[in-house]
């Protein structure tokens, strides 16, 4: 493994840079989230109705698997994709636009917050637990016919791992040898269930192992950890040498969804997530290790607010859709 | 009995009940302990009975839904709760293949007292996966009893029924009728319910509003999109019959019938998919009965598309008063 | 064109003409290699594509299923064979939450060219788990076009169609008209078929038999049923036109509507189970239109119980010739 | 482990008769199966119709895990199962009748051949592959949530073990800790597909590990060392020490079901089954060993000859049922 000096600065600063724009942007769609749903929490009204699930916490996962990916690459996320959605390139206005339900969104406000496509860098999401993990096979198939160097990455959180598709995907991948990156955002709860709860093993990464395939369990503490790790399994997908598992130890910030009271959650594992945090971490690493200075850091801070501040801009002004659109697009090519 | 509760309380209340006088039933499903159900239908229940009785799974609905099966066999009565009906592909074999069958591929010599209990419904933007009420999937399907209360009431008595049922019972709540702060939900749903077990009998529906020049018929928060659509039809001097179907399996034939024969209109208003689904099947029943109508009936359905998010495409869908109105208007 | 062809050799050609030419077209399911297709339905493919374009996949529906999402969404065409429809419930959430709904939810970003090819029906005593139609949950939920070819000229220029077709398209097929050896099929399910491509439209319903006095309406081999009916019927002056729907989705009201307006008399014929589904359907269709029918429409279709294996259960439960002529009749 | 010779005669005798039993009745059954379906084979003709999944070959797997299994306890099996009901103690007469279609079958006439019933020895089985996985461990929680010591056994063909629903279940029977034993009855194909080609791994005893349970490969060829393996299984199961993953190696002798060409399968294949015969292994070793007698042997098949010529007589002399019986029992109570 690399270490983090043979990392050039740049590709450092750039993840750093799209850890820190996730972060401010979940927190700043949060403040808009809660517009019209107080002083009674209304989950139909405001600017973002509907639930919404945010990935404070989690950046280091989206940020260490997404600077592989080109835009062929494919990434298919979960319900709580924003994170794996900003790290792999989707355009963060349409995004913005579609989250607030817009007619400039991705999907002129049809998908939502869960059902984010941007077909321009082979993303999307959806509200299935473990429905990603087949799909992304399906991208491995189509590269191995086309015979292109694309990959697919499939992302499920720890509840995920336990759901059927996690298993007939990556047996079905590891019997073709396609390449498709198994990504498993391990936060320890599925809502209010915790993992060692569901899952019958500690990491899942052994479970690698009932498919012949290799399997990594890395701490999202650790950004650079979750870059290395993942770049070789990117690689070795790339050279057609089959698919991987990663385990990506990470800490919830926030509830599981907005307006989530967790009654369930032990104070201390909130306490141990705000410890957890990838991001101050590798905020102080950085400073520690004089790669960035202060400044250098806070202009890309100040730059990522500007960028978020535009897109939720974009977003507020954009119009709603027309509500005969609803009836429309169901079939393509016909009406 | 002057005390109101919301559905989602009516329900615990009800499961709460049954569990003390029956050791047999227990609960399983996703964030049903600690967590109380996501929608609170679970509330309390983990507290009043433990960890055992009241089972928090992992995320593998094919599992639990099908261990419900293997523990029925067993002589148990589980209650599993799928989190929303939009969740129903991932786990629908062990449902309508094994469940809803094995009493009669058995030839009678199994038993299935499981209850399926799911959220339903839109109307908050929860979009093309969380907003579905698919119910008329699992009434097309034999062997599967399903019902849908409108009310606190009729929630409790529902589920004491399902419970009760030596078949299994789809039970379907309406997320917007439930009566959680943080939910719309209209206040008519919260009723008064008594503290004592009862039961409402599945397969008969109800008249909620009498009437005389055409019969709605709805089941969940589609009955109170009937009702204030009746309401206003009263000023003009239309006399709309509400007729809340409670029950899809079995179909409460006689009650619609006996309606429609009297008023000589029929407007389905229905929150699932229009085509091959309940609207359709209301239509069917009348007219194969031979009953002879004054116009063409009317389906007020959510149109073939999937949820749209945006709030303003999925008012546009919705069934509401307003369409009911015109749809009554259509056909006077 | 003085060529027969079994109904199963007819799809299996248009799989691989259109193999031959679109590259983005491959196939995948179980058992569809070497052998085949358990129903014939792939035979000949293995031998000319090579295992890369057609794969047999291990027994994963979900997997399997969910990748045809993520080979289309990068412009391959899959087709996957699920075996039996009744194996829908171990894969109906990819189906139905995911293939069927992406071009709406992407605001059309995305195309979802997916053929879900399967087999249907009874009669052979296949029993509760091998042997439903089902094809009225596909036609319920919206994104899915469905097909149901009744011969093999139509399985041709259906397959080509659904093929050609930017959406997904559920194609099913009824193992009883494939013209296998091994299982019964009707002769005249066995027609010509053109050497070259050519397409039927999907959503076009077809009239098989023209009469004046009452309309039945199938699809697949209902509508063998109802045309030995309707030709006992003539003997007994009474003239049926036989529609054979061919798609549910989109449904060809026009085809319908015209001809019911011409006889005034409606009787659907449906091996799907009988409520909630197609049969209702076809009814509140005619109906809502406001199509004066001279006698109430009436079903003809399996009853809602599972399919029982013995023999004599499942003669007795099955739509037939006869029960359509009583039918008829008890409109007349 | 305990030796051949340390199991008492009386045991091995039974481990015998129920295996030859097994095929005795799936060979009978076979040709009672093609009676008015040749010169051309109709699948929907004769006296037993619609798919017939025989099992023999396989009777050291049957026979092995269900000599430890008391009436209380269940098995799940599959759409192939005659040898797991046979060993499980089904009544024969009734079990044949519902295979022929009769009244007086287990379900009356409704199951068939892929829906055996019996409550009275806790037997059931379905056409859907991986069914039964979820359905044991619901008998598991049965077990816990009554304090008894009943223990359930899902069977699944190697194929089955790709499905999601095996994955789910040994889960959630890890995690709760449930009396549940997995078999996975591996005679190396799922129709036409070759487990090499469906199966990430070589042993699927392996994905034992995933789930943090025991998992052993056993050689089906040897009754007795499936018997052991298996009693160990029960016996932890029954001590409340929680599921077990066995994977039984055995050879299947004849087509997937009847009517298969098998064009998919090498010649040298079917050679091997036919040398890896359970049965006969097993006779050879009674006689070799000196544990039993031919007269002996004899003895019990002719017995075993009687006892399914006496089913099939029952069968086939008695009444179908009445037609509008198809109707009837939809709902329990009700009509
Ligand atoms: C098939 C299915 N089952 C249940 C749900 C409801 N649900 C949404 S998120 C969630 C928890 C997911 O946990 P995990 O996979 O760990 O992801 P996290 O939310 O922690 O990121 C559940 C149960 C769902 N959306 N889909
Ligand atoms: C969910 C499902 N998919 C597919 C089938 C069709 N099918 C029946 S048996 C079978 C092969 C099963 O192979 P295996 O599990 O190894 O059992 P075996 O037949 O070898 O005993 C298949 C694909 C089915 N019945 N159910
Ligand atoms: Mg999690
Ligand atoms: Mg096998």
């Amino acid at each position: 493994m690399e270490k983090i000096e043979e990392i050039p600065k740049e590709t450092l600063l750039e993840i750093y840079r799209t850890m820190h724009k996730i972060r401010t942007y979940e927190e700043t769609l949060a403040e808009w989230y809660y517009k019209g749903k107080t002083p009674r929490f209304d989950i139909s009204a405001g600017p973002i109705p509907g639930e919404l699930h945010l990935s404070s916490g989690q950046e280091s996962a989206a940020v260490g698997v997404c600077m592989h990916l080109k835009p062929e690459d494919a990434l298919i996320g979960t319900h709580r994709a924003h994170h794996f959605a900003i790290a792999k390139g989707v355009n963060l206005k349409k995004m913005t636009a579609e989250i607030f339900g817009k007619a400039t969104g991705l999907s002129g406000g049809k998908g939502g917050h869960m059902h984010l496509f941007d077909a321009s860098v082979n993303f999307s999401c959806s509200g299935i637990v473990g429905a990603s993990f087949p799909q992304a096979v399906g991208v491995g198939i189509a590269a191995k016919l086309k015979g292109e160097d694309y990959v697919a990455v499939a992302v499920g959180g720890d509840g995920a791992a336990n759901q059927g598709t996690f298993h007939e995907a990556l047996n079905l991948a590891a019997v073709w040898k396609l390449p498709v990156i198994f990504v498993i955002e391990d936060n320890s709860w599925a809502i209010s269930v915790p993992k060692e709860k569901s899952t019958a093993v500690s990491k899942n990464s052994e479970r690698a192992a009932a498919y012949g395939i290799p399997g990594v369990s890395v701490d999202g503490m650790d950004v650079i950890a979750v870059y290395e790790v993942a770049k070789e399994a990117v690689e070795r997908a790339r050279r057609g040498e089959g698919p991987s598992l990663i385990e990506i130890k990470v800490y919830r910030l926030r509830g599981h969804f907005e307006g989530d009271p967790q009654h369930y959650r032990p104070k201390e594992d909130l306490e141990l997530a705000k410890q957890k945090d990838p991001l101050l971490n590798f905020e102080k690493l950085l400073l520690e290790k004089g790669i960035a200075t202060e400044e250098e850091l806070n202009k890309i801070k100040e730059e990522n607010i500007k960028e978020v501040q535009e897109a939720i801009d974009f977003a507020v002004n954009s119009p709603y859709p027309e509500p005969e659109e609803a009836l429309k697009g169901v079939f393509a090519g016909g009406e | 009995m002057a005390r109101k509760l919301p559905m989602y309380k009516a329900i615990s209340e009800a499961i709460a009940q049954e569990m003390e006088k029956d050791e047999n039933i227990f609960v399983m499903g996703e964030d049903i302990g600690a967590y109380g159900g996501i929608f609170g239908a679970t509330s309390g229940l983990l507290e009043k009975f433990g960890p055992e009785r009241v089972r928090d799974t992992p995320i593998c609905e094919s599992a639990f839904i099908g261990a419900a099966l293997g523990a029925a066999s067993k002589g148990m009565r589980p209650i599993v709760e799928l989190m929303f009906i939009d969740f129903f592909g991932v786990a629908m074999d062990q449902i309508y293949n094994h469940i809803a069958k094995a009493h009669y591929m058995s030839g009678g010599q199994v038993k299935m007292p499981v209850v399926i209990m799911t959220a339903m419904g839109g109307g908050y933007s929860d979009a093309a996966q969380h907003s579905q009420c698919l119910y008329g999937l699992f009434a097309h399907v034999p062997g599967l009893k399903v019902v849908i209360p409108s009310n606190s009431y009729d929630a409790k008595g529902l589920m004491i029924s399902a419970i009760r049922d030596d078949n299994p019972v789809m039970y379907f709540f309406h997320k917007g009728l439930m009566g959680l702060g943080w939910m719309p939900s209209p206040p008519e749903a919260t009723v008064e319910v008594p503290e004592e077990p009862y039961t409402v009998p599945i397969g008969e529906a109800k008249v909620v509003r009498e009437g005389s020049d055409v019969t709605i018929v709805g089941v969940a928060k589609m009955v109170y999109e009937a009702l204030w659509a009746a309401e206003e039809l009263e000023k003009e001097g239309i006399s709309a019959e509400v007729i809340d179907l409670r029950s899809l399996v079995p179909l409460d034939k006689k009650t619609l019938l006996d309606s429609v024969k009297k008023t000589g209109r029929l407007v389905v208003v229905d929150e699932d998919y229009r085509s091959y689904g309940m609207s359709g099947e209301v239509i069917a029943t009348v007219v194969e009965n031979g009953i002879s109508l004054e116009a063409p009936p009317v389906r007020v359905a959510y149109p073939d598309v999937p949820v749209p998010y945006s709030r303003v495409l999925e008012r546009y869908v919705l069934p509401d008063k307003e369409k009911i109105i015109n749809a009554v208007k259509s056909i006077m």
